[in-house]
């Protein structure tokens, strides 16, 4: 009896996986639907087909290289194959042994095929927060070859030093263990956000700004986005996968202590996200003297992004708070970075990135295993690492096929030249 | 036949239509345009970043009568768009020397 | 072993409660969705801003003081926090007390957390129903100091008399406690929806109908929505979310009764939406000659909203019928309410209010627990508290601030006025 | 205990079954806001309107009579009426006589109302295949009587001798049984998706194509789709739909092997449709010049189709394989079905249709207990019994009632004919 | 040079457009127009509550030609729009002072 | 008094309203226009299918102007509006007869 307590143990860590994987699946909907509500209509199938392609690459490239650099599972998930269908009794013995190694309220042992899924999706992620930031001026296709490398090896390298427990470094060259000196990054403030926002940014900076976003005597133009409800739809979706995003990370639901910690971070994402709503309304109401829609949202996932390094720990109070604080700095970081004329046309590299690093330094505050400057430190990595390497790639990229669209091309709209299809054929003046 | 081209603020199309039609106008044809003049745009916040919107969105009526009704067409539309403030637009009026109905080919007059 | 499966139980009743929780708030985009589907290009961004502010604000009051006055939760949910992550062991070892007396097919003993996530949700919806209602014409900052009311006390105490087990009335004076006398209400058709649809009555009283809804000599005329895709968009995510909102009240999972029931739940729901559908759809057709579509969406909802009050009783069969009855009435009841010139933009009362009534009424045909006079007991009680007390509060914003746009503001849309930011900016004419 | 660990078992699998149907039922809004976002602006209130019907219409009759069809399951549900609340200790002694004899590892033991619930959702995935290839210009009421015959009496028939075991033929007249000589279809490449596409071809095929596609002398005009961030929107609520579609399709949750399962086709879902949308837009691109976002989107679900017939066996690697070759053959059988002068607007016939007998040849690679003739001999009744049954359907409301509207109305707009009511009555011109 | 303005029946547009071209003009501007006549508009039921759309989308065709062309250009319209129906629409024709080709300079009838 | 209607491509709208605002044009009405003529089309792929897209945005611009401006507004608008490539489209000039504000009744250059 105790093997089949272990099996339903197992079978609900991986419908759990499962569940929580499928929520962050639909994040991907998420990225695509508030990029393409904030860009203009006229390159809107171009940021459609990048969302589809980008998720569809990071699939690809993790399954054949990615989870293997990361966690060794394998390249083409060799690994997994095993475990798959045709040695079921090897499968069931091998988990009950390691069940029983584990014991009830240890380890979770589940299956290695919900965890690549799992894994999957947050690759994805990364990446969407790519798309955003470069939108409207990008060639389609060094974006889609960036995405190769991106998901392929820098994020999966990054992600072994992290939470695939490889020190810093490559090969015999070890630098330091990010785990071993108290860095601790529970979904992904750090490895997933910032990491996908250095990669944006450093493509947001080889490639300069749209056509008409900045006049000569350092003005700064609005570029309304076109679809406000799609970027409202984008971020409910987005809060809702949030919940398998953080909740998943939990890794265990079938015990008591498990179960609660799943509740609690689900409790406390939802909490941080909505008091970054209301914050980031209230401080842009101040700033600007109008409830600013765009701003609202990008609040709320700011205060998503800022709960992720540590959504377990809090009280629901703190969570609020932080969400609130977050919700105040991405406003405030919005609005700085185009003073640096940086052109970011949905914000990813202040809610990803500004807010990522706010949500790696608030660990200490509530889970006393962190330290300010081990969080300090993974920071600089992830960021120098994902930062540099992106800009090498984007670089390369540019001096080989040039990574922006021509002049041209731009004014007539990424649609046309990238994709040679309208978005809204029917309705655009 | 004159053509009479009212620039006017689009929420008193309603209004001009019925007092057109009132005087005995039967046919008219309407354009939204973008209007640039002594009212102002105004301008708006976009994520912490201004946009000017300087062309208002006015509508333009295009009504073909025959001379003896211009004044009238005149009257009626200067009574109806009218509310006094800046933007309420123009009119123009210029020759129109042929007007042919395309079902019947009736032509001048007749065809309006 | 008894403690593992205790364990087992604890876990999968708390995911059961985040899983129907997350389906609960993927609620708030679909009537985000709806409404912005339901109402004109030009009050797009307003309307969006409410359903995403009313979200934030909810769970910010609810967990402020709403679930400490709805079901003694602690202010700043004080209770919660102590089962945190911090005493783990004090947590498994309570969990197991109380699983112990409850016994394995008693009541079920899940997160604290987990509840505080579902039930907080709920709060969110009733509040959703009003945005729709007082659209296109309300000052966004009333309408959102209205929701702090609402979702901190208006609501809460109301929950408190049904839900929470509290006598109705305040302190001292107590008149009578509703669930002694035999009301029931499973999911919320009054308690939630009903709510709902009072405070929305009150407001639309004093806010008065759309310009250019009613002639002067009683003409109703027509002001088609903007983006049907968006409202039946809207509508999928409602009925979806809806398995969450009924599923998660049978409470329990971890035992076949409570699982069954769980299943006759999402059957039933789906059987009535369903059936309320095509009612209204064939219902308009027959009235009006045509297919439409807005009717056949609100009679989907129609049927939710219906069968929220016993799903758990009927037959299938029973359910169906339930919910084609509600897709006549929704039909019949919105095309009413406009001639008492009564404007409301998504037909938010006729759906949430009358047909929350009619779903109270049927409980006990199907539920020899529930009381024909002890339904309408509390449908009085609920409506009665909800409206007068919103009514107070509307009318107390509106001498105070004003609750209407000014008619040019209105004219030019609350886009403008109220976000100063366009929906749609590139095609609206 | 071994009660308890039954109940427990019992209500794991349950929730998992309602979990899936839950995500297949979403698909239904799938499947609307891909079509809406594929047909023109004057078309999408009626083809909102048909999707809206058709799930609805597809609970009802299923209800009624296609589960005593499919399954047996009694005529208005009559049998899992029974196993409601009143008998819950009897539901109970049954429940655990099943799981006794069924063992731990056995067959599922879950709700019924599960069951059914999941079941149901698979019915309006199959009619919701129609509405897309007969838009923008069939009768609304005249596919809606369709969509009783199919839902109620064809496809519960076709399942009947697939999934329900019974033998090919009407009462005493059986051909053979198609389980028995080695047909596998998992989830249902071919008995849910080949046979929507049948039906829909023999609609296609009596309609004729709209007005405009096709010129006197063999041209092709492109007739483009009027939104296609809805396009996309809707893919990805397909793609997640599709991880209960298959996932669900296990059948069970509740033990080592079960679960592994379940993972194992998750991961397999999700590559396969990843590396349908890559390659789909690289063969675009290829035979195009452009990137065509709307052959990635096909792309995407040509991988979720292809692997439906089995996701449990093959390796990530081949899942991924066939979703390649997927992808390849939609983009080829698109161009190829216009060339016919068939006219679908959305690419039913081929995502579905071809790529749904592809699914189903693929099968013996990886599952051993399938044939190649088996497979082709299931593919053959499938498609005959649909295309043969719809086509006289269709052919009846043809003659009787008329299926098409006028070329006026069509011009104008179905719409505006059918449902009297513009999807952006502000925006079009 | 006169301005041949015509309002057509929208779905007309690409048949007046060839014709147009058979007899050699080279250039045309064509507006979306809503158009207000003869024929009258339809009432619509949305939610039980009607409303009246009254005006009806028109495509308007300017064309400027040289002189000569007017009376074919007129025949072409007529032939190519005509369905017989009510709601066929007009042509204006009205006189041109003045024609420049922005790129080249060009005036008068070169510039067409 | 005279119409001046220019058309022209669509971004080079602000230059062009700059250009005229700085002689003394206080008003204009812009209109989105469709343009055919000796620029042509392109043709895209959609799903394999070819369609051609032969109608190009243009924007059209009318600014009705004393007679002694008209010179200076023909050079202004070709001066804004000139890439030198083919479409950049045409300026026509129309007799005005009569001019009105609405909003004070003023007639006539006054009104402009
Ligand atoms: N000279 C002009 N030529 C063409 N259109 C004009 C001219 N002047 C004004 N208009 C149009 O009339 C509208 C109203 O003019 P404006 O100067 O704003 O106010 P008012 O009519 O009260 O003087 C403008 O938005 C523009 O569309
Ligand atoms: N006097 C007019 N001035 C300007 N436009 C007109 C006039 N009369 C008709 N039109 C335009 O012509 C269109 C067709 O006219 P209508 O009277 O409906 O039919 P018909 O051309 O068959 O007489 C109208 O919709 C309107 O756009
Ligand atoms: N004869 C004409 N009448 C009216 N509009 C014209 C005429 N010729 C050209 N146009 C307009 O001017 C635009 C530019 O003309 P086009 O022949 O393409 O280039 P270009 O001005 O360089 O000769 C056209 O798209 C059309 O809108």
């Amino acid at each position: 009896m105790q093997e089949q307590i272990f099996e339903l143990q197992y079978a609900i860590d991986t419908f759990y996986f499962l569940v929580c994987g499928a929520l962050v699946m639909w994040m991907a909907a998420g990225f695509a639907m508030l990029e393409a509500g904030l860009v203009r209509s006229k390159s809107t199938t171009e940021i459609l087909t990048k969302n589809v392609a980008l998720y569809s690459i990071s699939c690809v490239m993790y399954l054949l290289v990615g989870y293997q650099l990361m966690y060794g599972g394998g390249y083409l998930l060799a690994g997994i194959e095993n475990d798959g269908a045709e040695a079921a009794a090897d499968l069931v013995a091998g988990v009950l042994a390691d069940s029983a190694e584990a014991g009830f309220n240890g380890d979770s042992v589940y299956s290695d095929a919900s965890d690549f899924f799992f894994q999957v999706v947050f690759v994805a992620t990364a990446m969407s927060i790519v798309s955003g930031a470069v939108a409207e001026r990008m060639k389609l296709w060094a974006f889609l070859l960036f995405c190769v490398v991106m998901t392929g090896f820098i994020y999966p390298i990054e992600g072994g030093w992290t939470w695939g427990g490889k020190p810093v470094g490559f090969g015999d060259f070890e630098l330091l263990n990010l785990g071993d000196i108290g860095f601790s990054d529970f979904a992904g403030s750090g490895i997933v956000h910032l990491a996908g926002a250095a990669a944006a940014l450093a493509g947001v900076i080889l490639l300069g700004a749209r056509k008409g976003k900045f006049g000569r005597d350092g003005q700064i133009y609005a570029i309304p986005g076109a679809n406000l409800p799609l970027a409202t739809l984008g971020t409910f979706i987005l809060w809702m996968g949030w919940f398998g995003f953080n909740g998943g990370s939990v890794l265990k639901l079938g015990d008591v202590a498990s179960a609660n910690s799943v509740a609690v971070v689900f409790l406390n994402t939802n909490a941080s996200a909505a008091a970054g709503a209301v914050s980031a309304l209230v401080v842009a109401r101040l700033m600007f003297g109008k409830a600013d829609l765009t701003m609202a949202l990008n609040g709320a996932l700011a205060g998503l992004v800022a709960i992720t390094a540590e959504p377990s720990t809090p009280t629901p109070a703190m969570a609020s708070l932080f969400g609130a604080i977050a919700g105040l700095i991405v406003v405030y970081s919005i609005v700085a970075l185009e003073k640096f004329r940086l052109d970011d046309p949905v914000g990813a590299i202040s809610v990803h990135g500004v807010v990522g690093i706010f949500g790696l330094m608030i660990v200490p505050f509530t889970n006393s295993d962190a330290t300010f400057i081990a969080q300090a430190t993974g920071a600089v990595v992830i960021f120098t690492w994902v930062f540099i390497a992106s800009f090498i790639v984007w670089l390369l990229l540019k001096l080989i096929f040039g990574i922006r669209i021509s002049e041209e091309e731009e004014y007539e709209g990424a649609d046309v030249s990238e994709c040679g299809m309208e978005a809204y054929p029917e309705f655009t003046k | 036949m004159k053509k009479v081209t009212a620039i006017i603020k689009p929420f008193l199309l309603d209004e001009v239509r019925d007092a057109l039609g009132e005087i005995g106008v039967r046919g008219i044809t309407v354009t939204e345009v973008k209007g640039f003049g002594r009212q102002k745009g105004h301008t708006e916040l976009y994520r912490g970043a201004e946009y000017v919107v300087d062309f208002l969105p006015k509508t333009q009526i295009d009504a073909v009568v025959a001379d003896s009704l211009v004044d009238s067409v005149i009257d009626s539309i200067r009574n109806a768009a009218s509310t006094g403030k800046i933007g309420d637009g123009k009119i123009f009026v210029t020759e129109v020397e042929q007007a042919i109905r395309i079902r019947t080919g009736e032509s001048g007059e007749e065809a309006l």
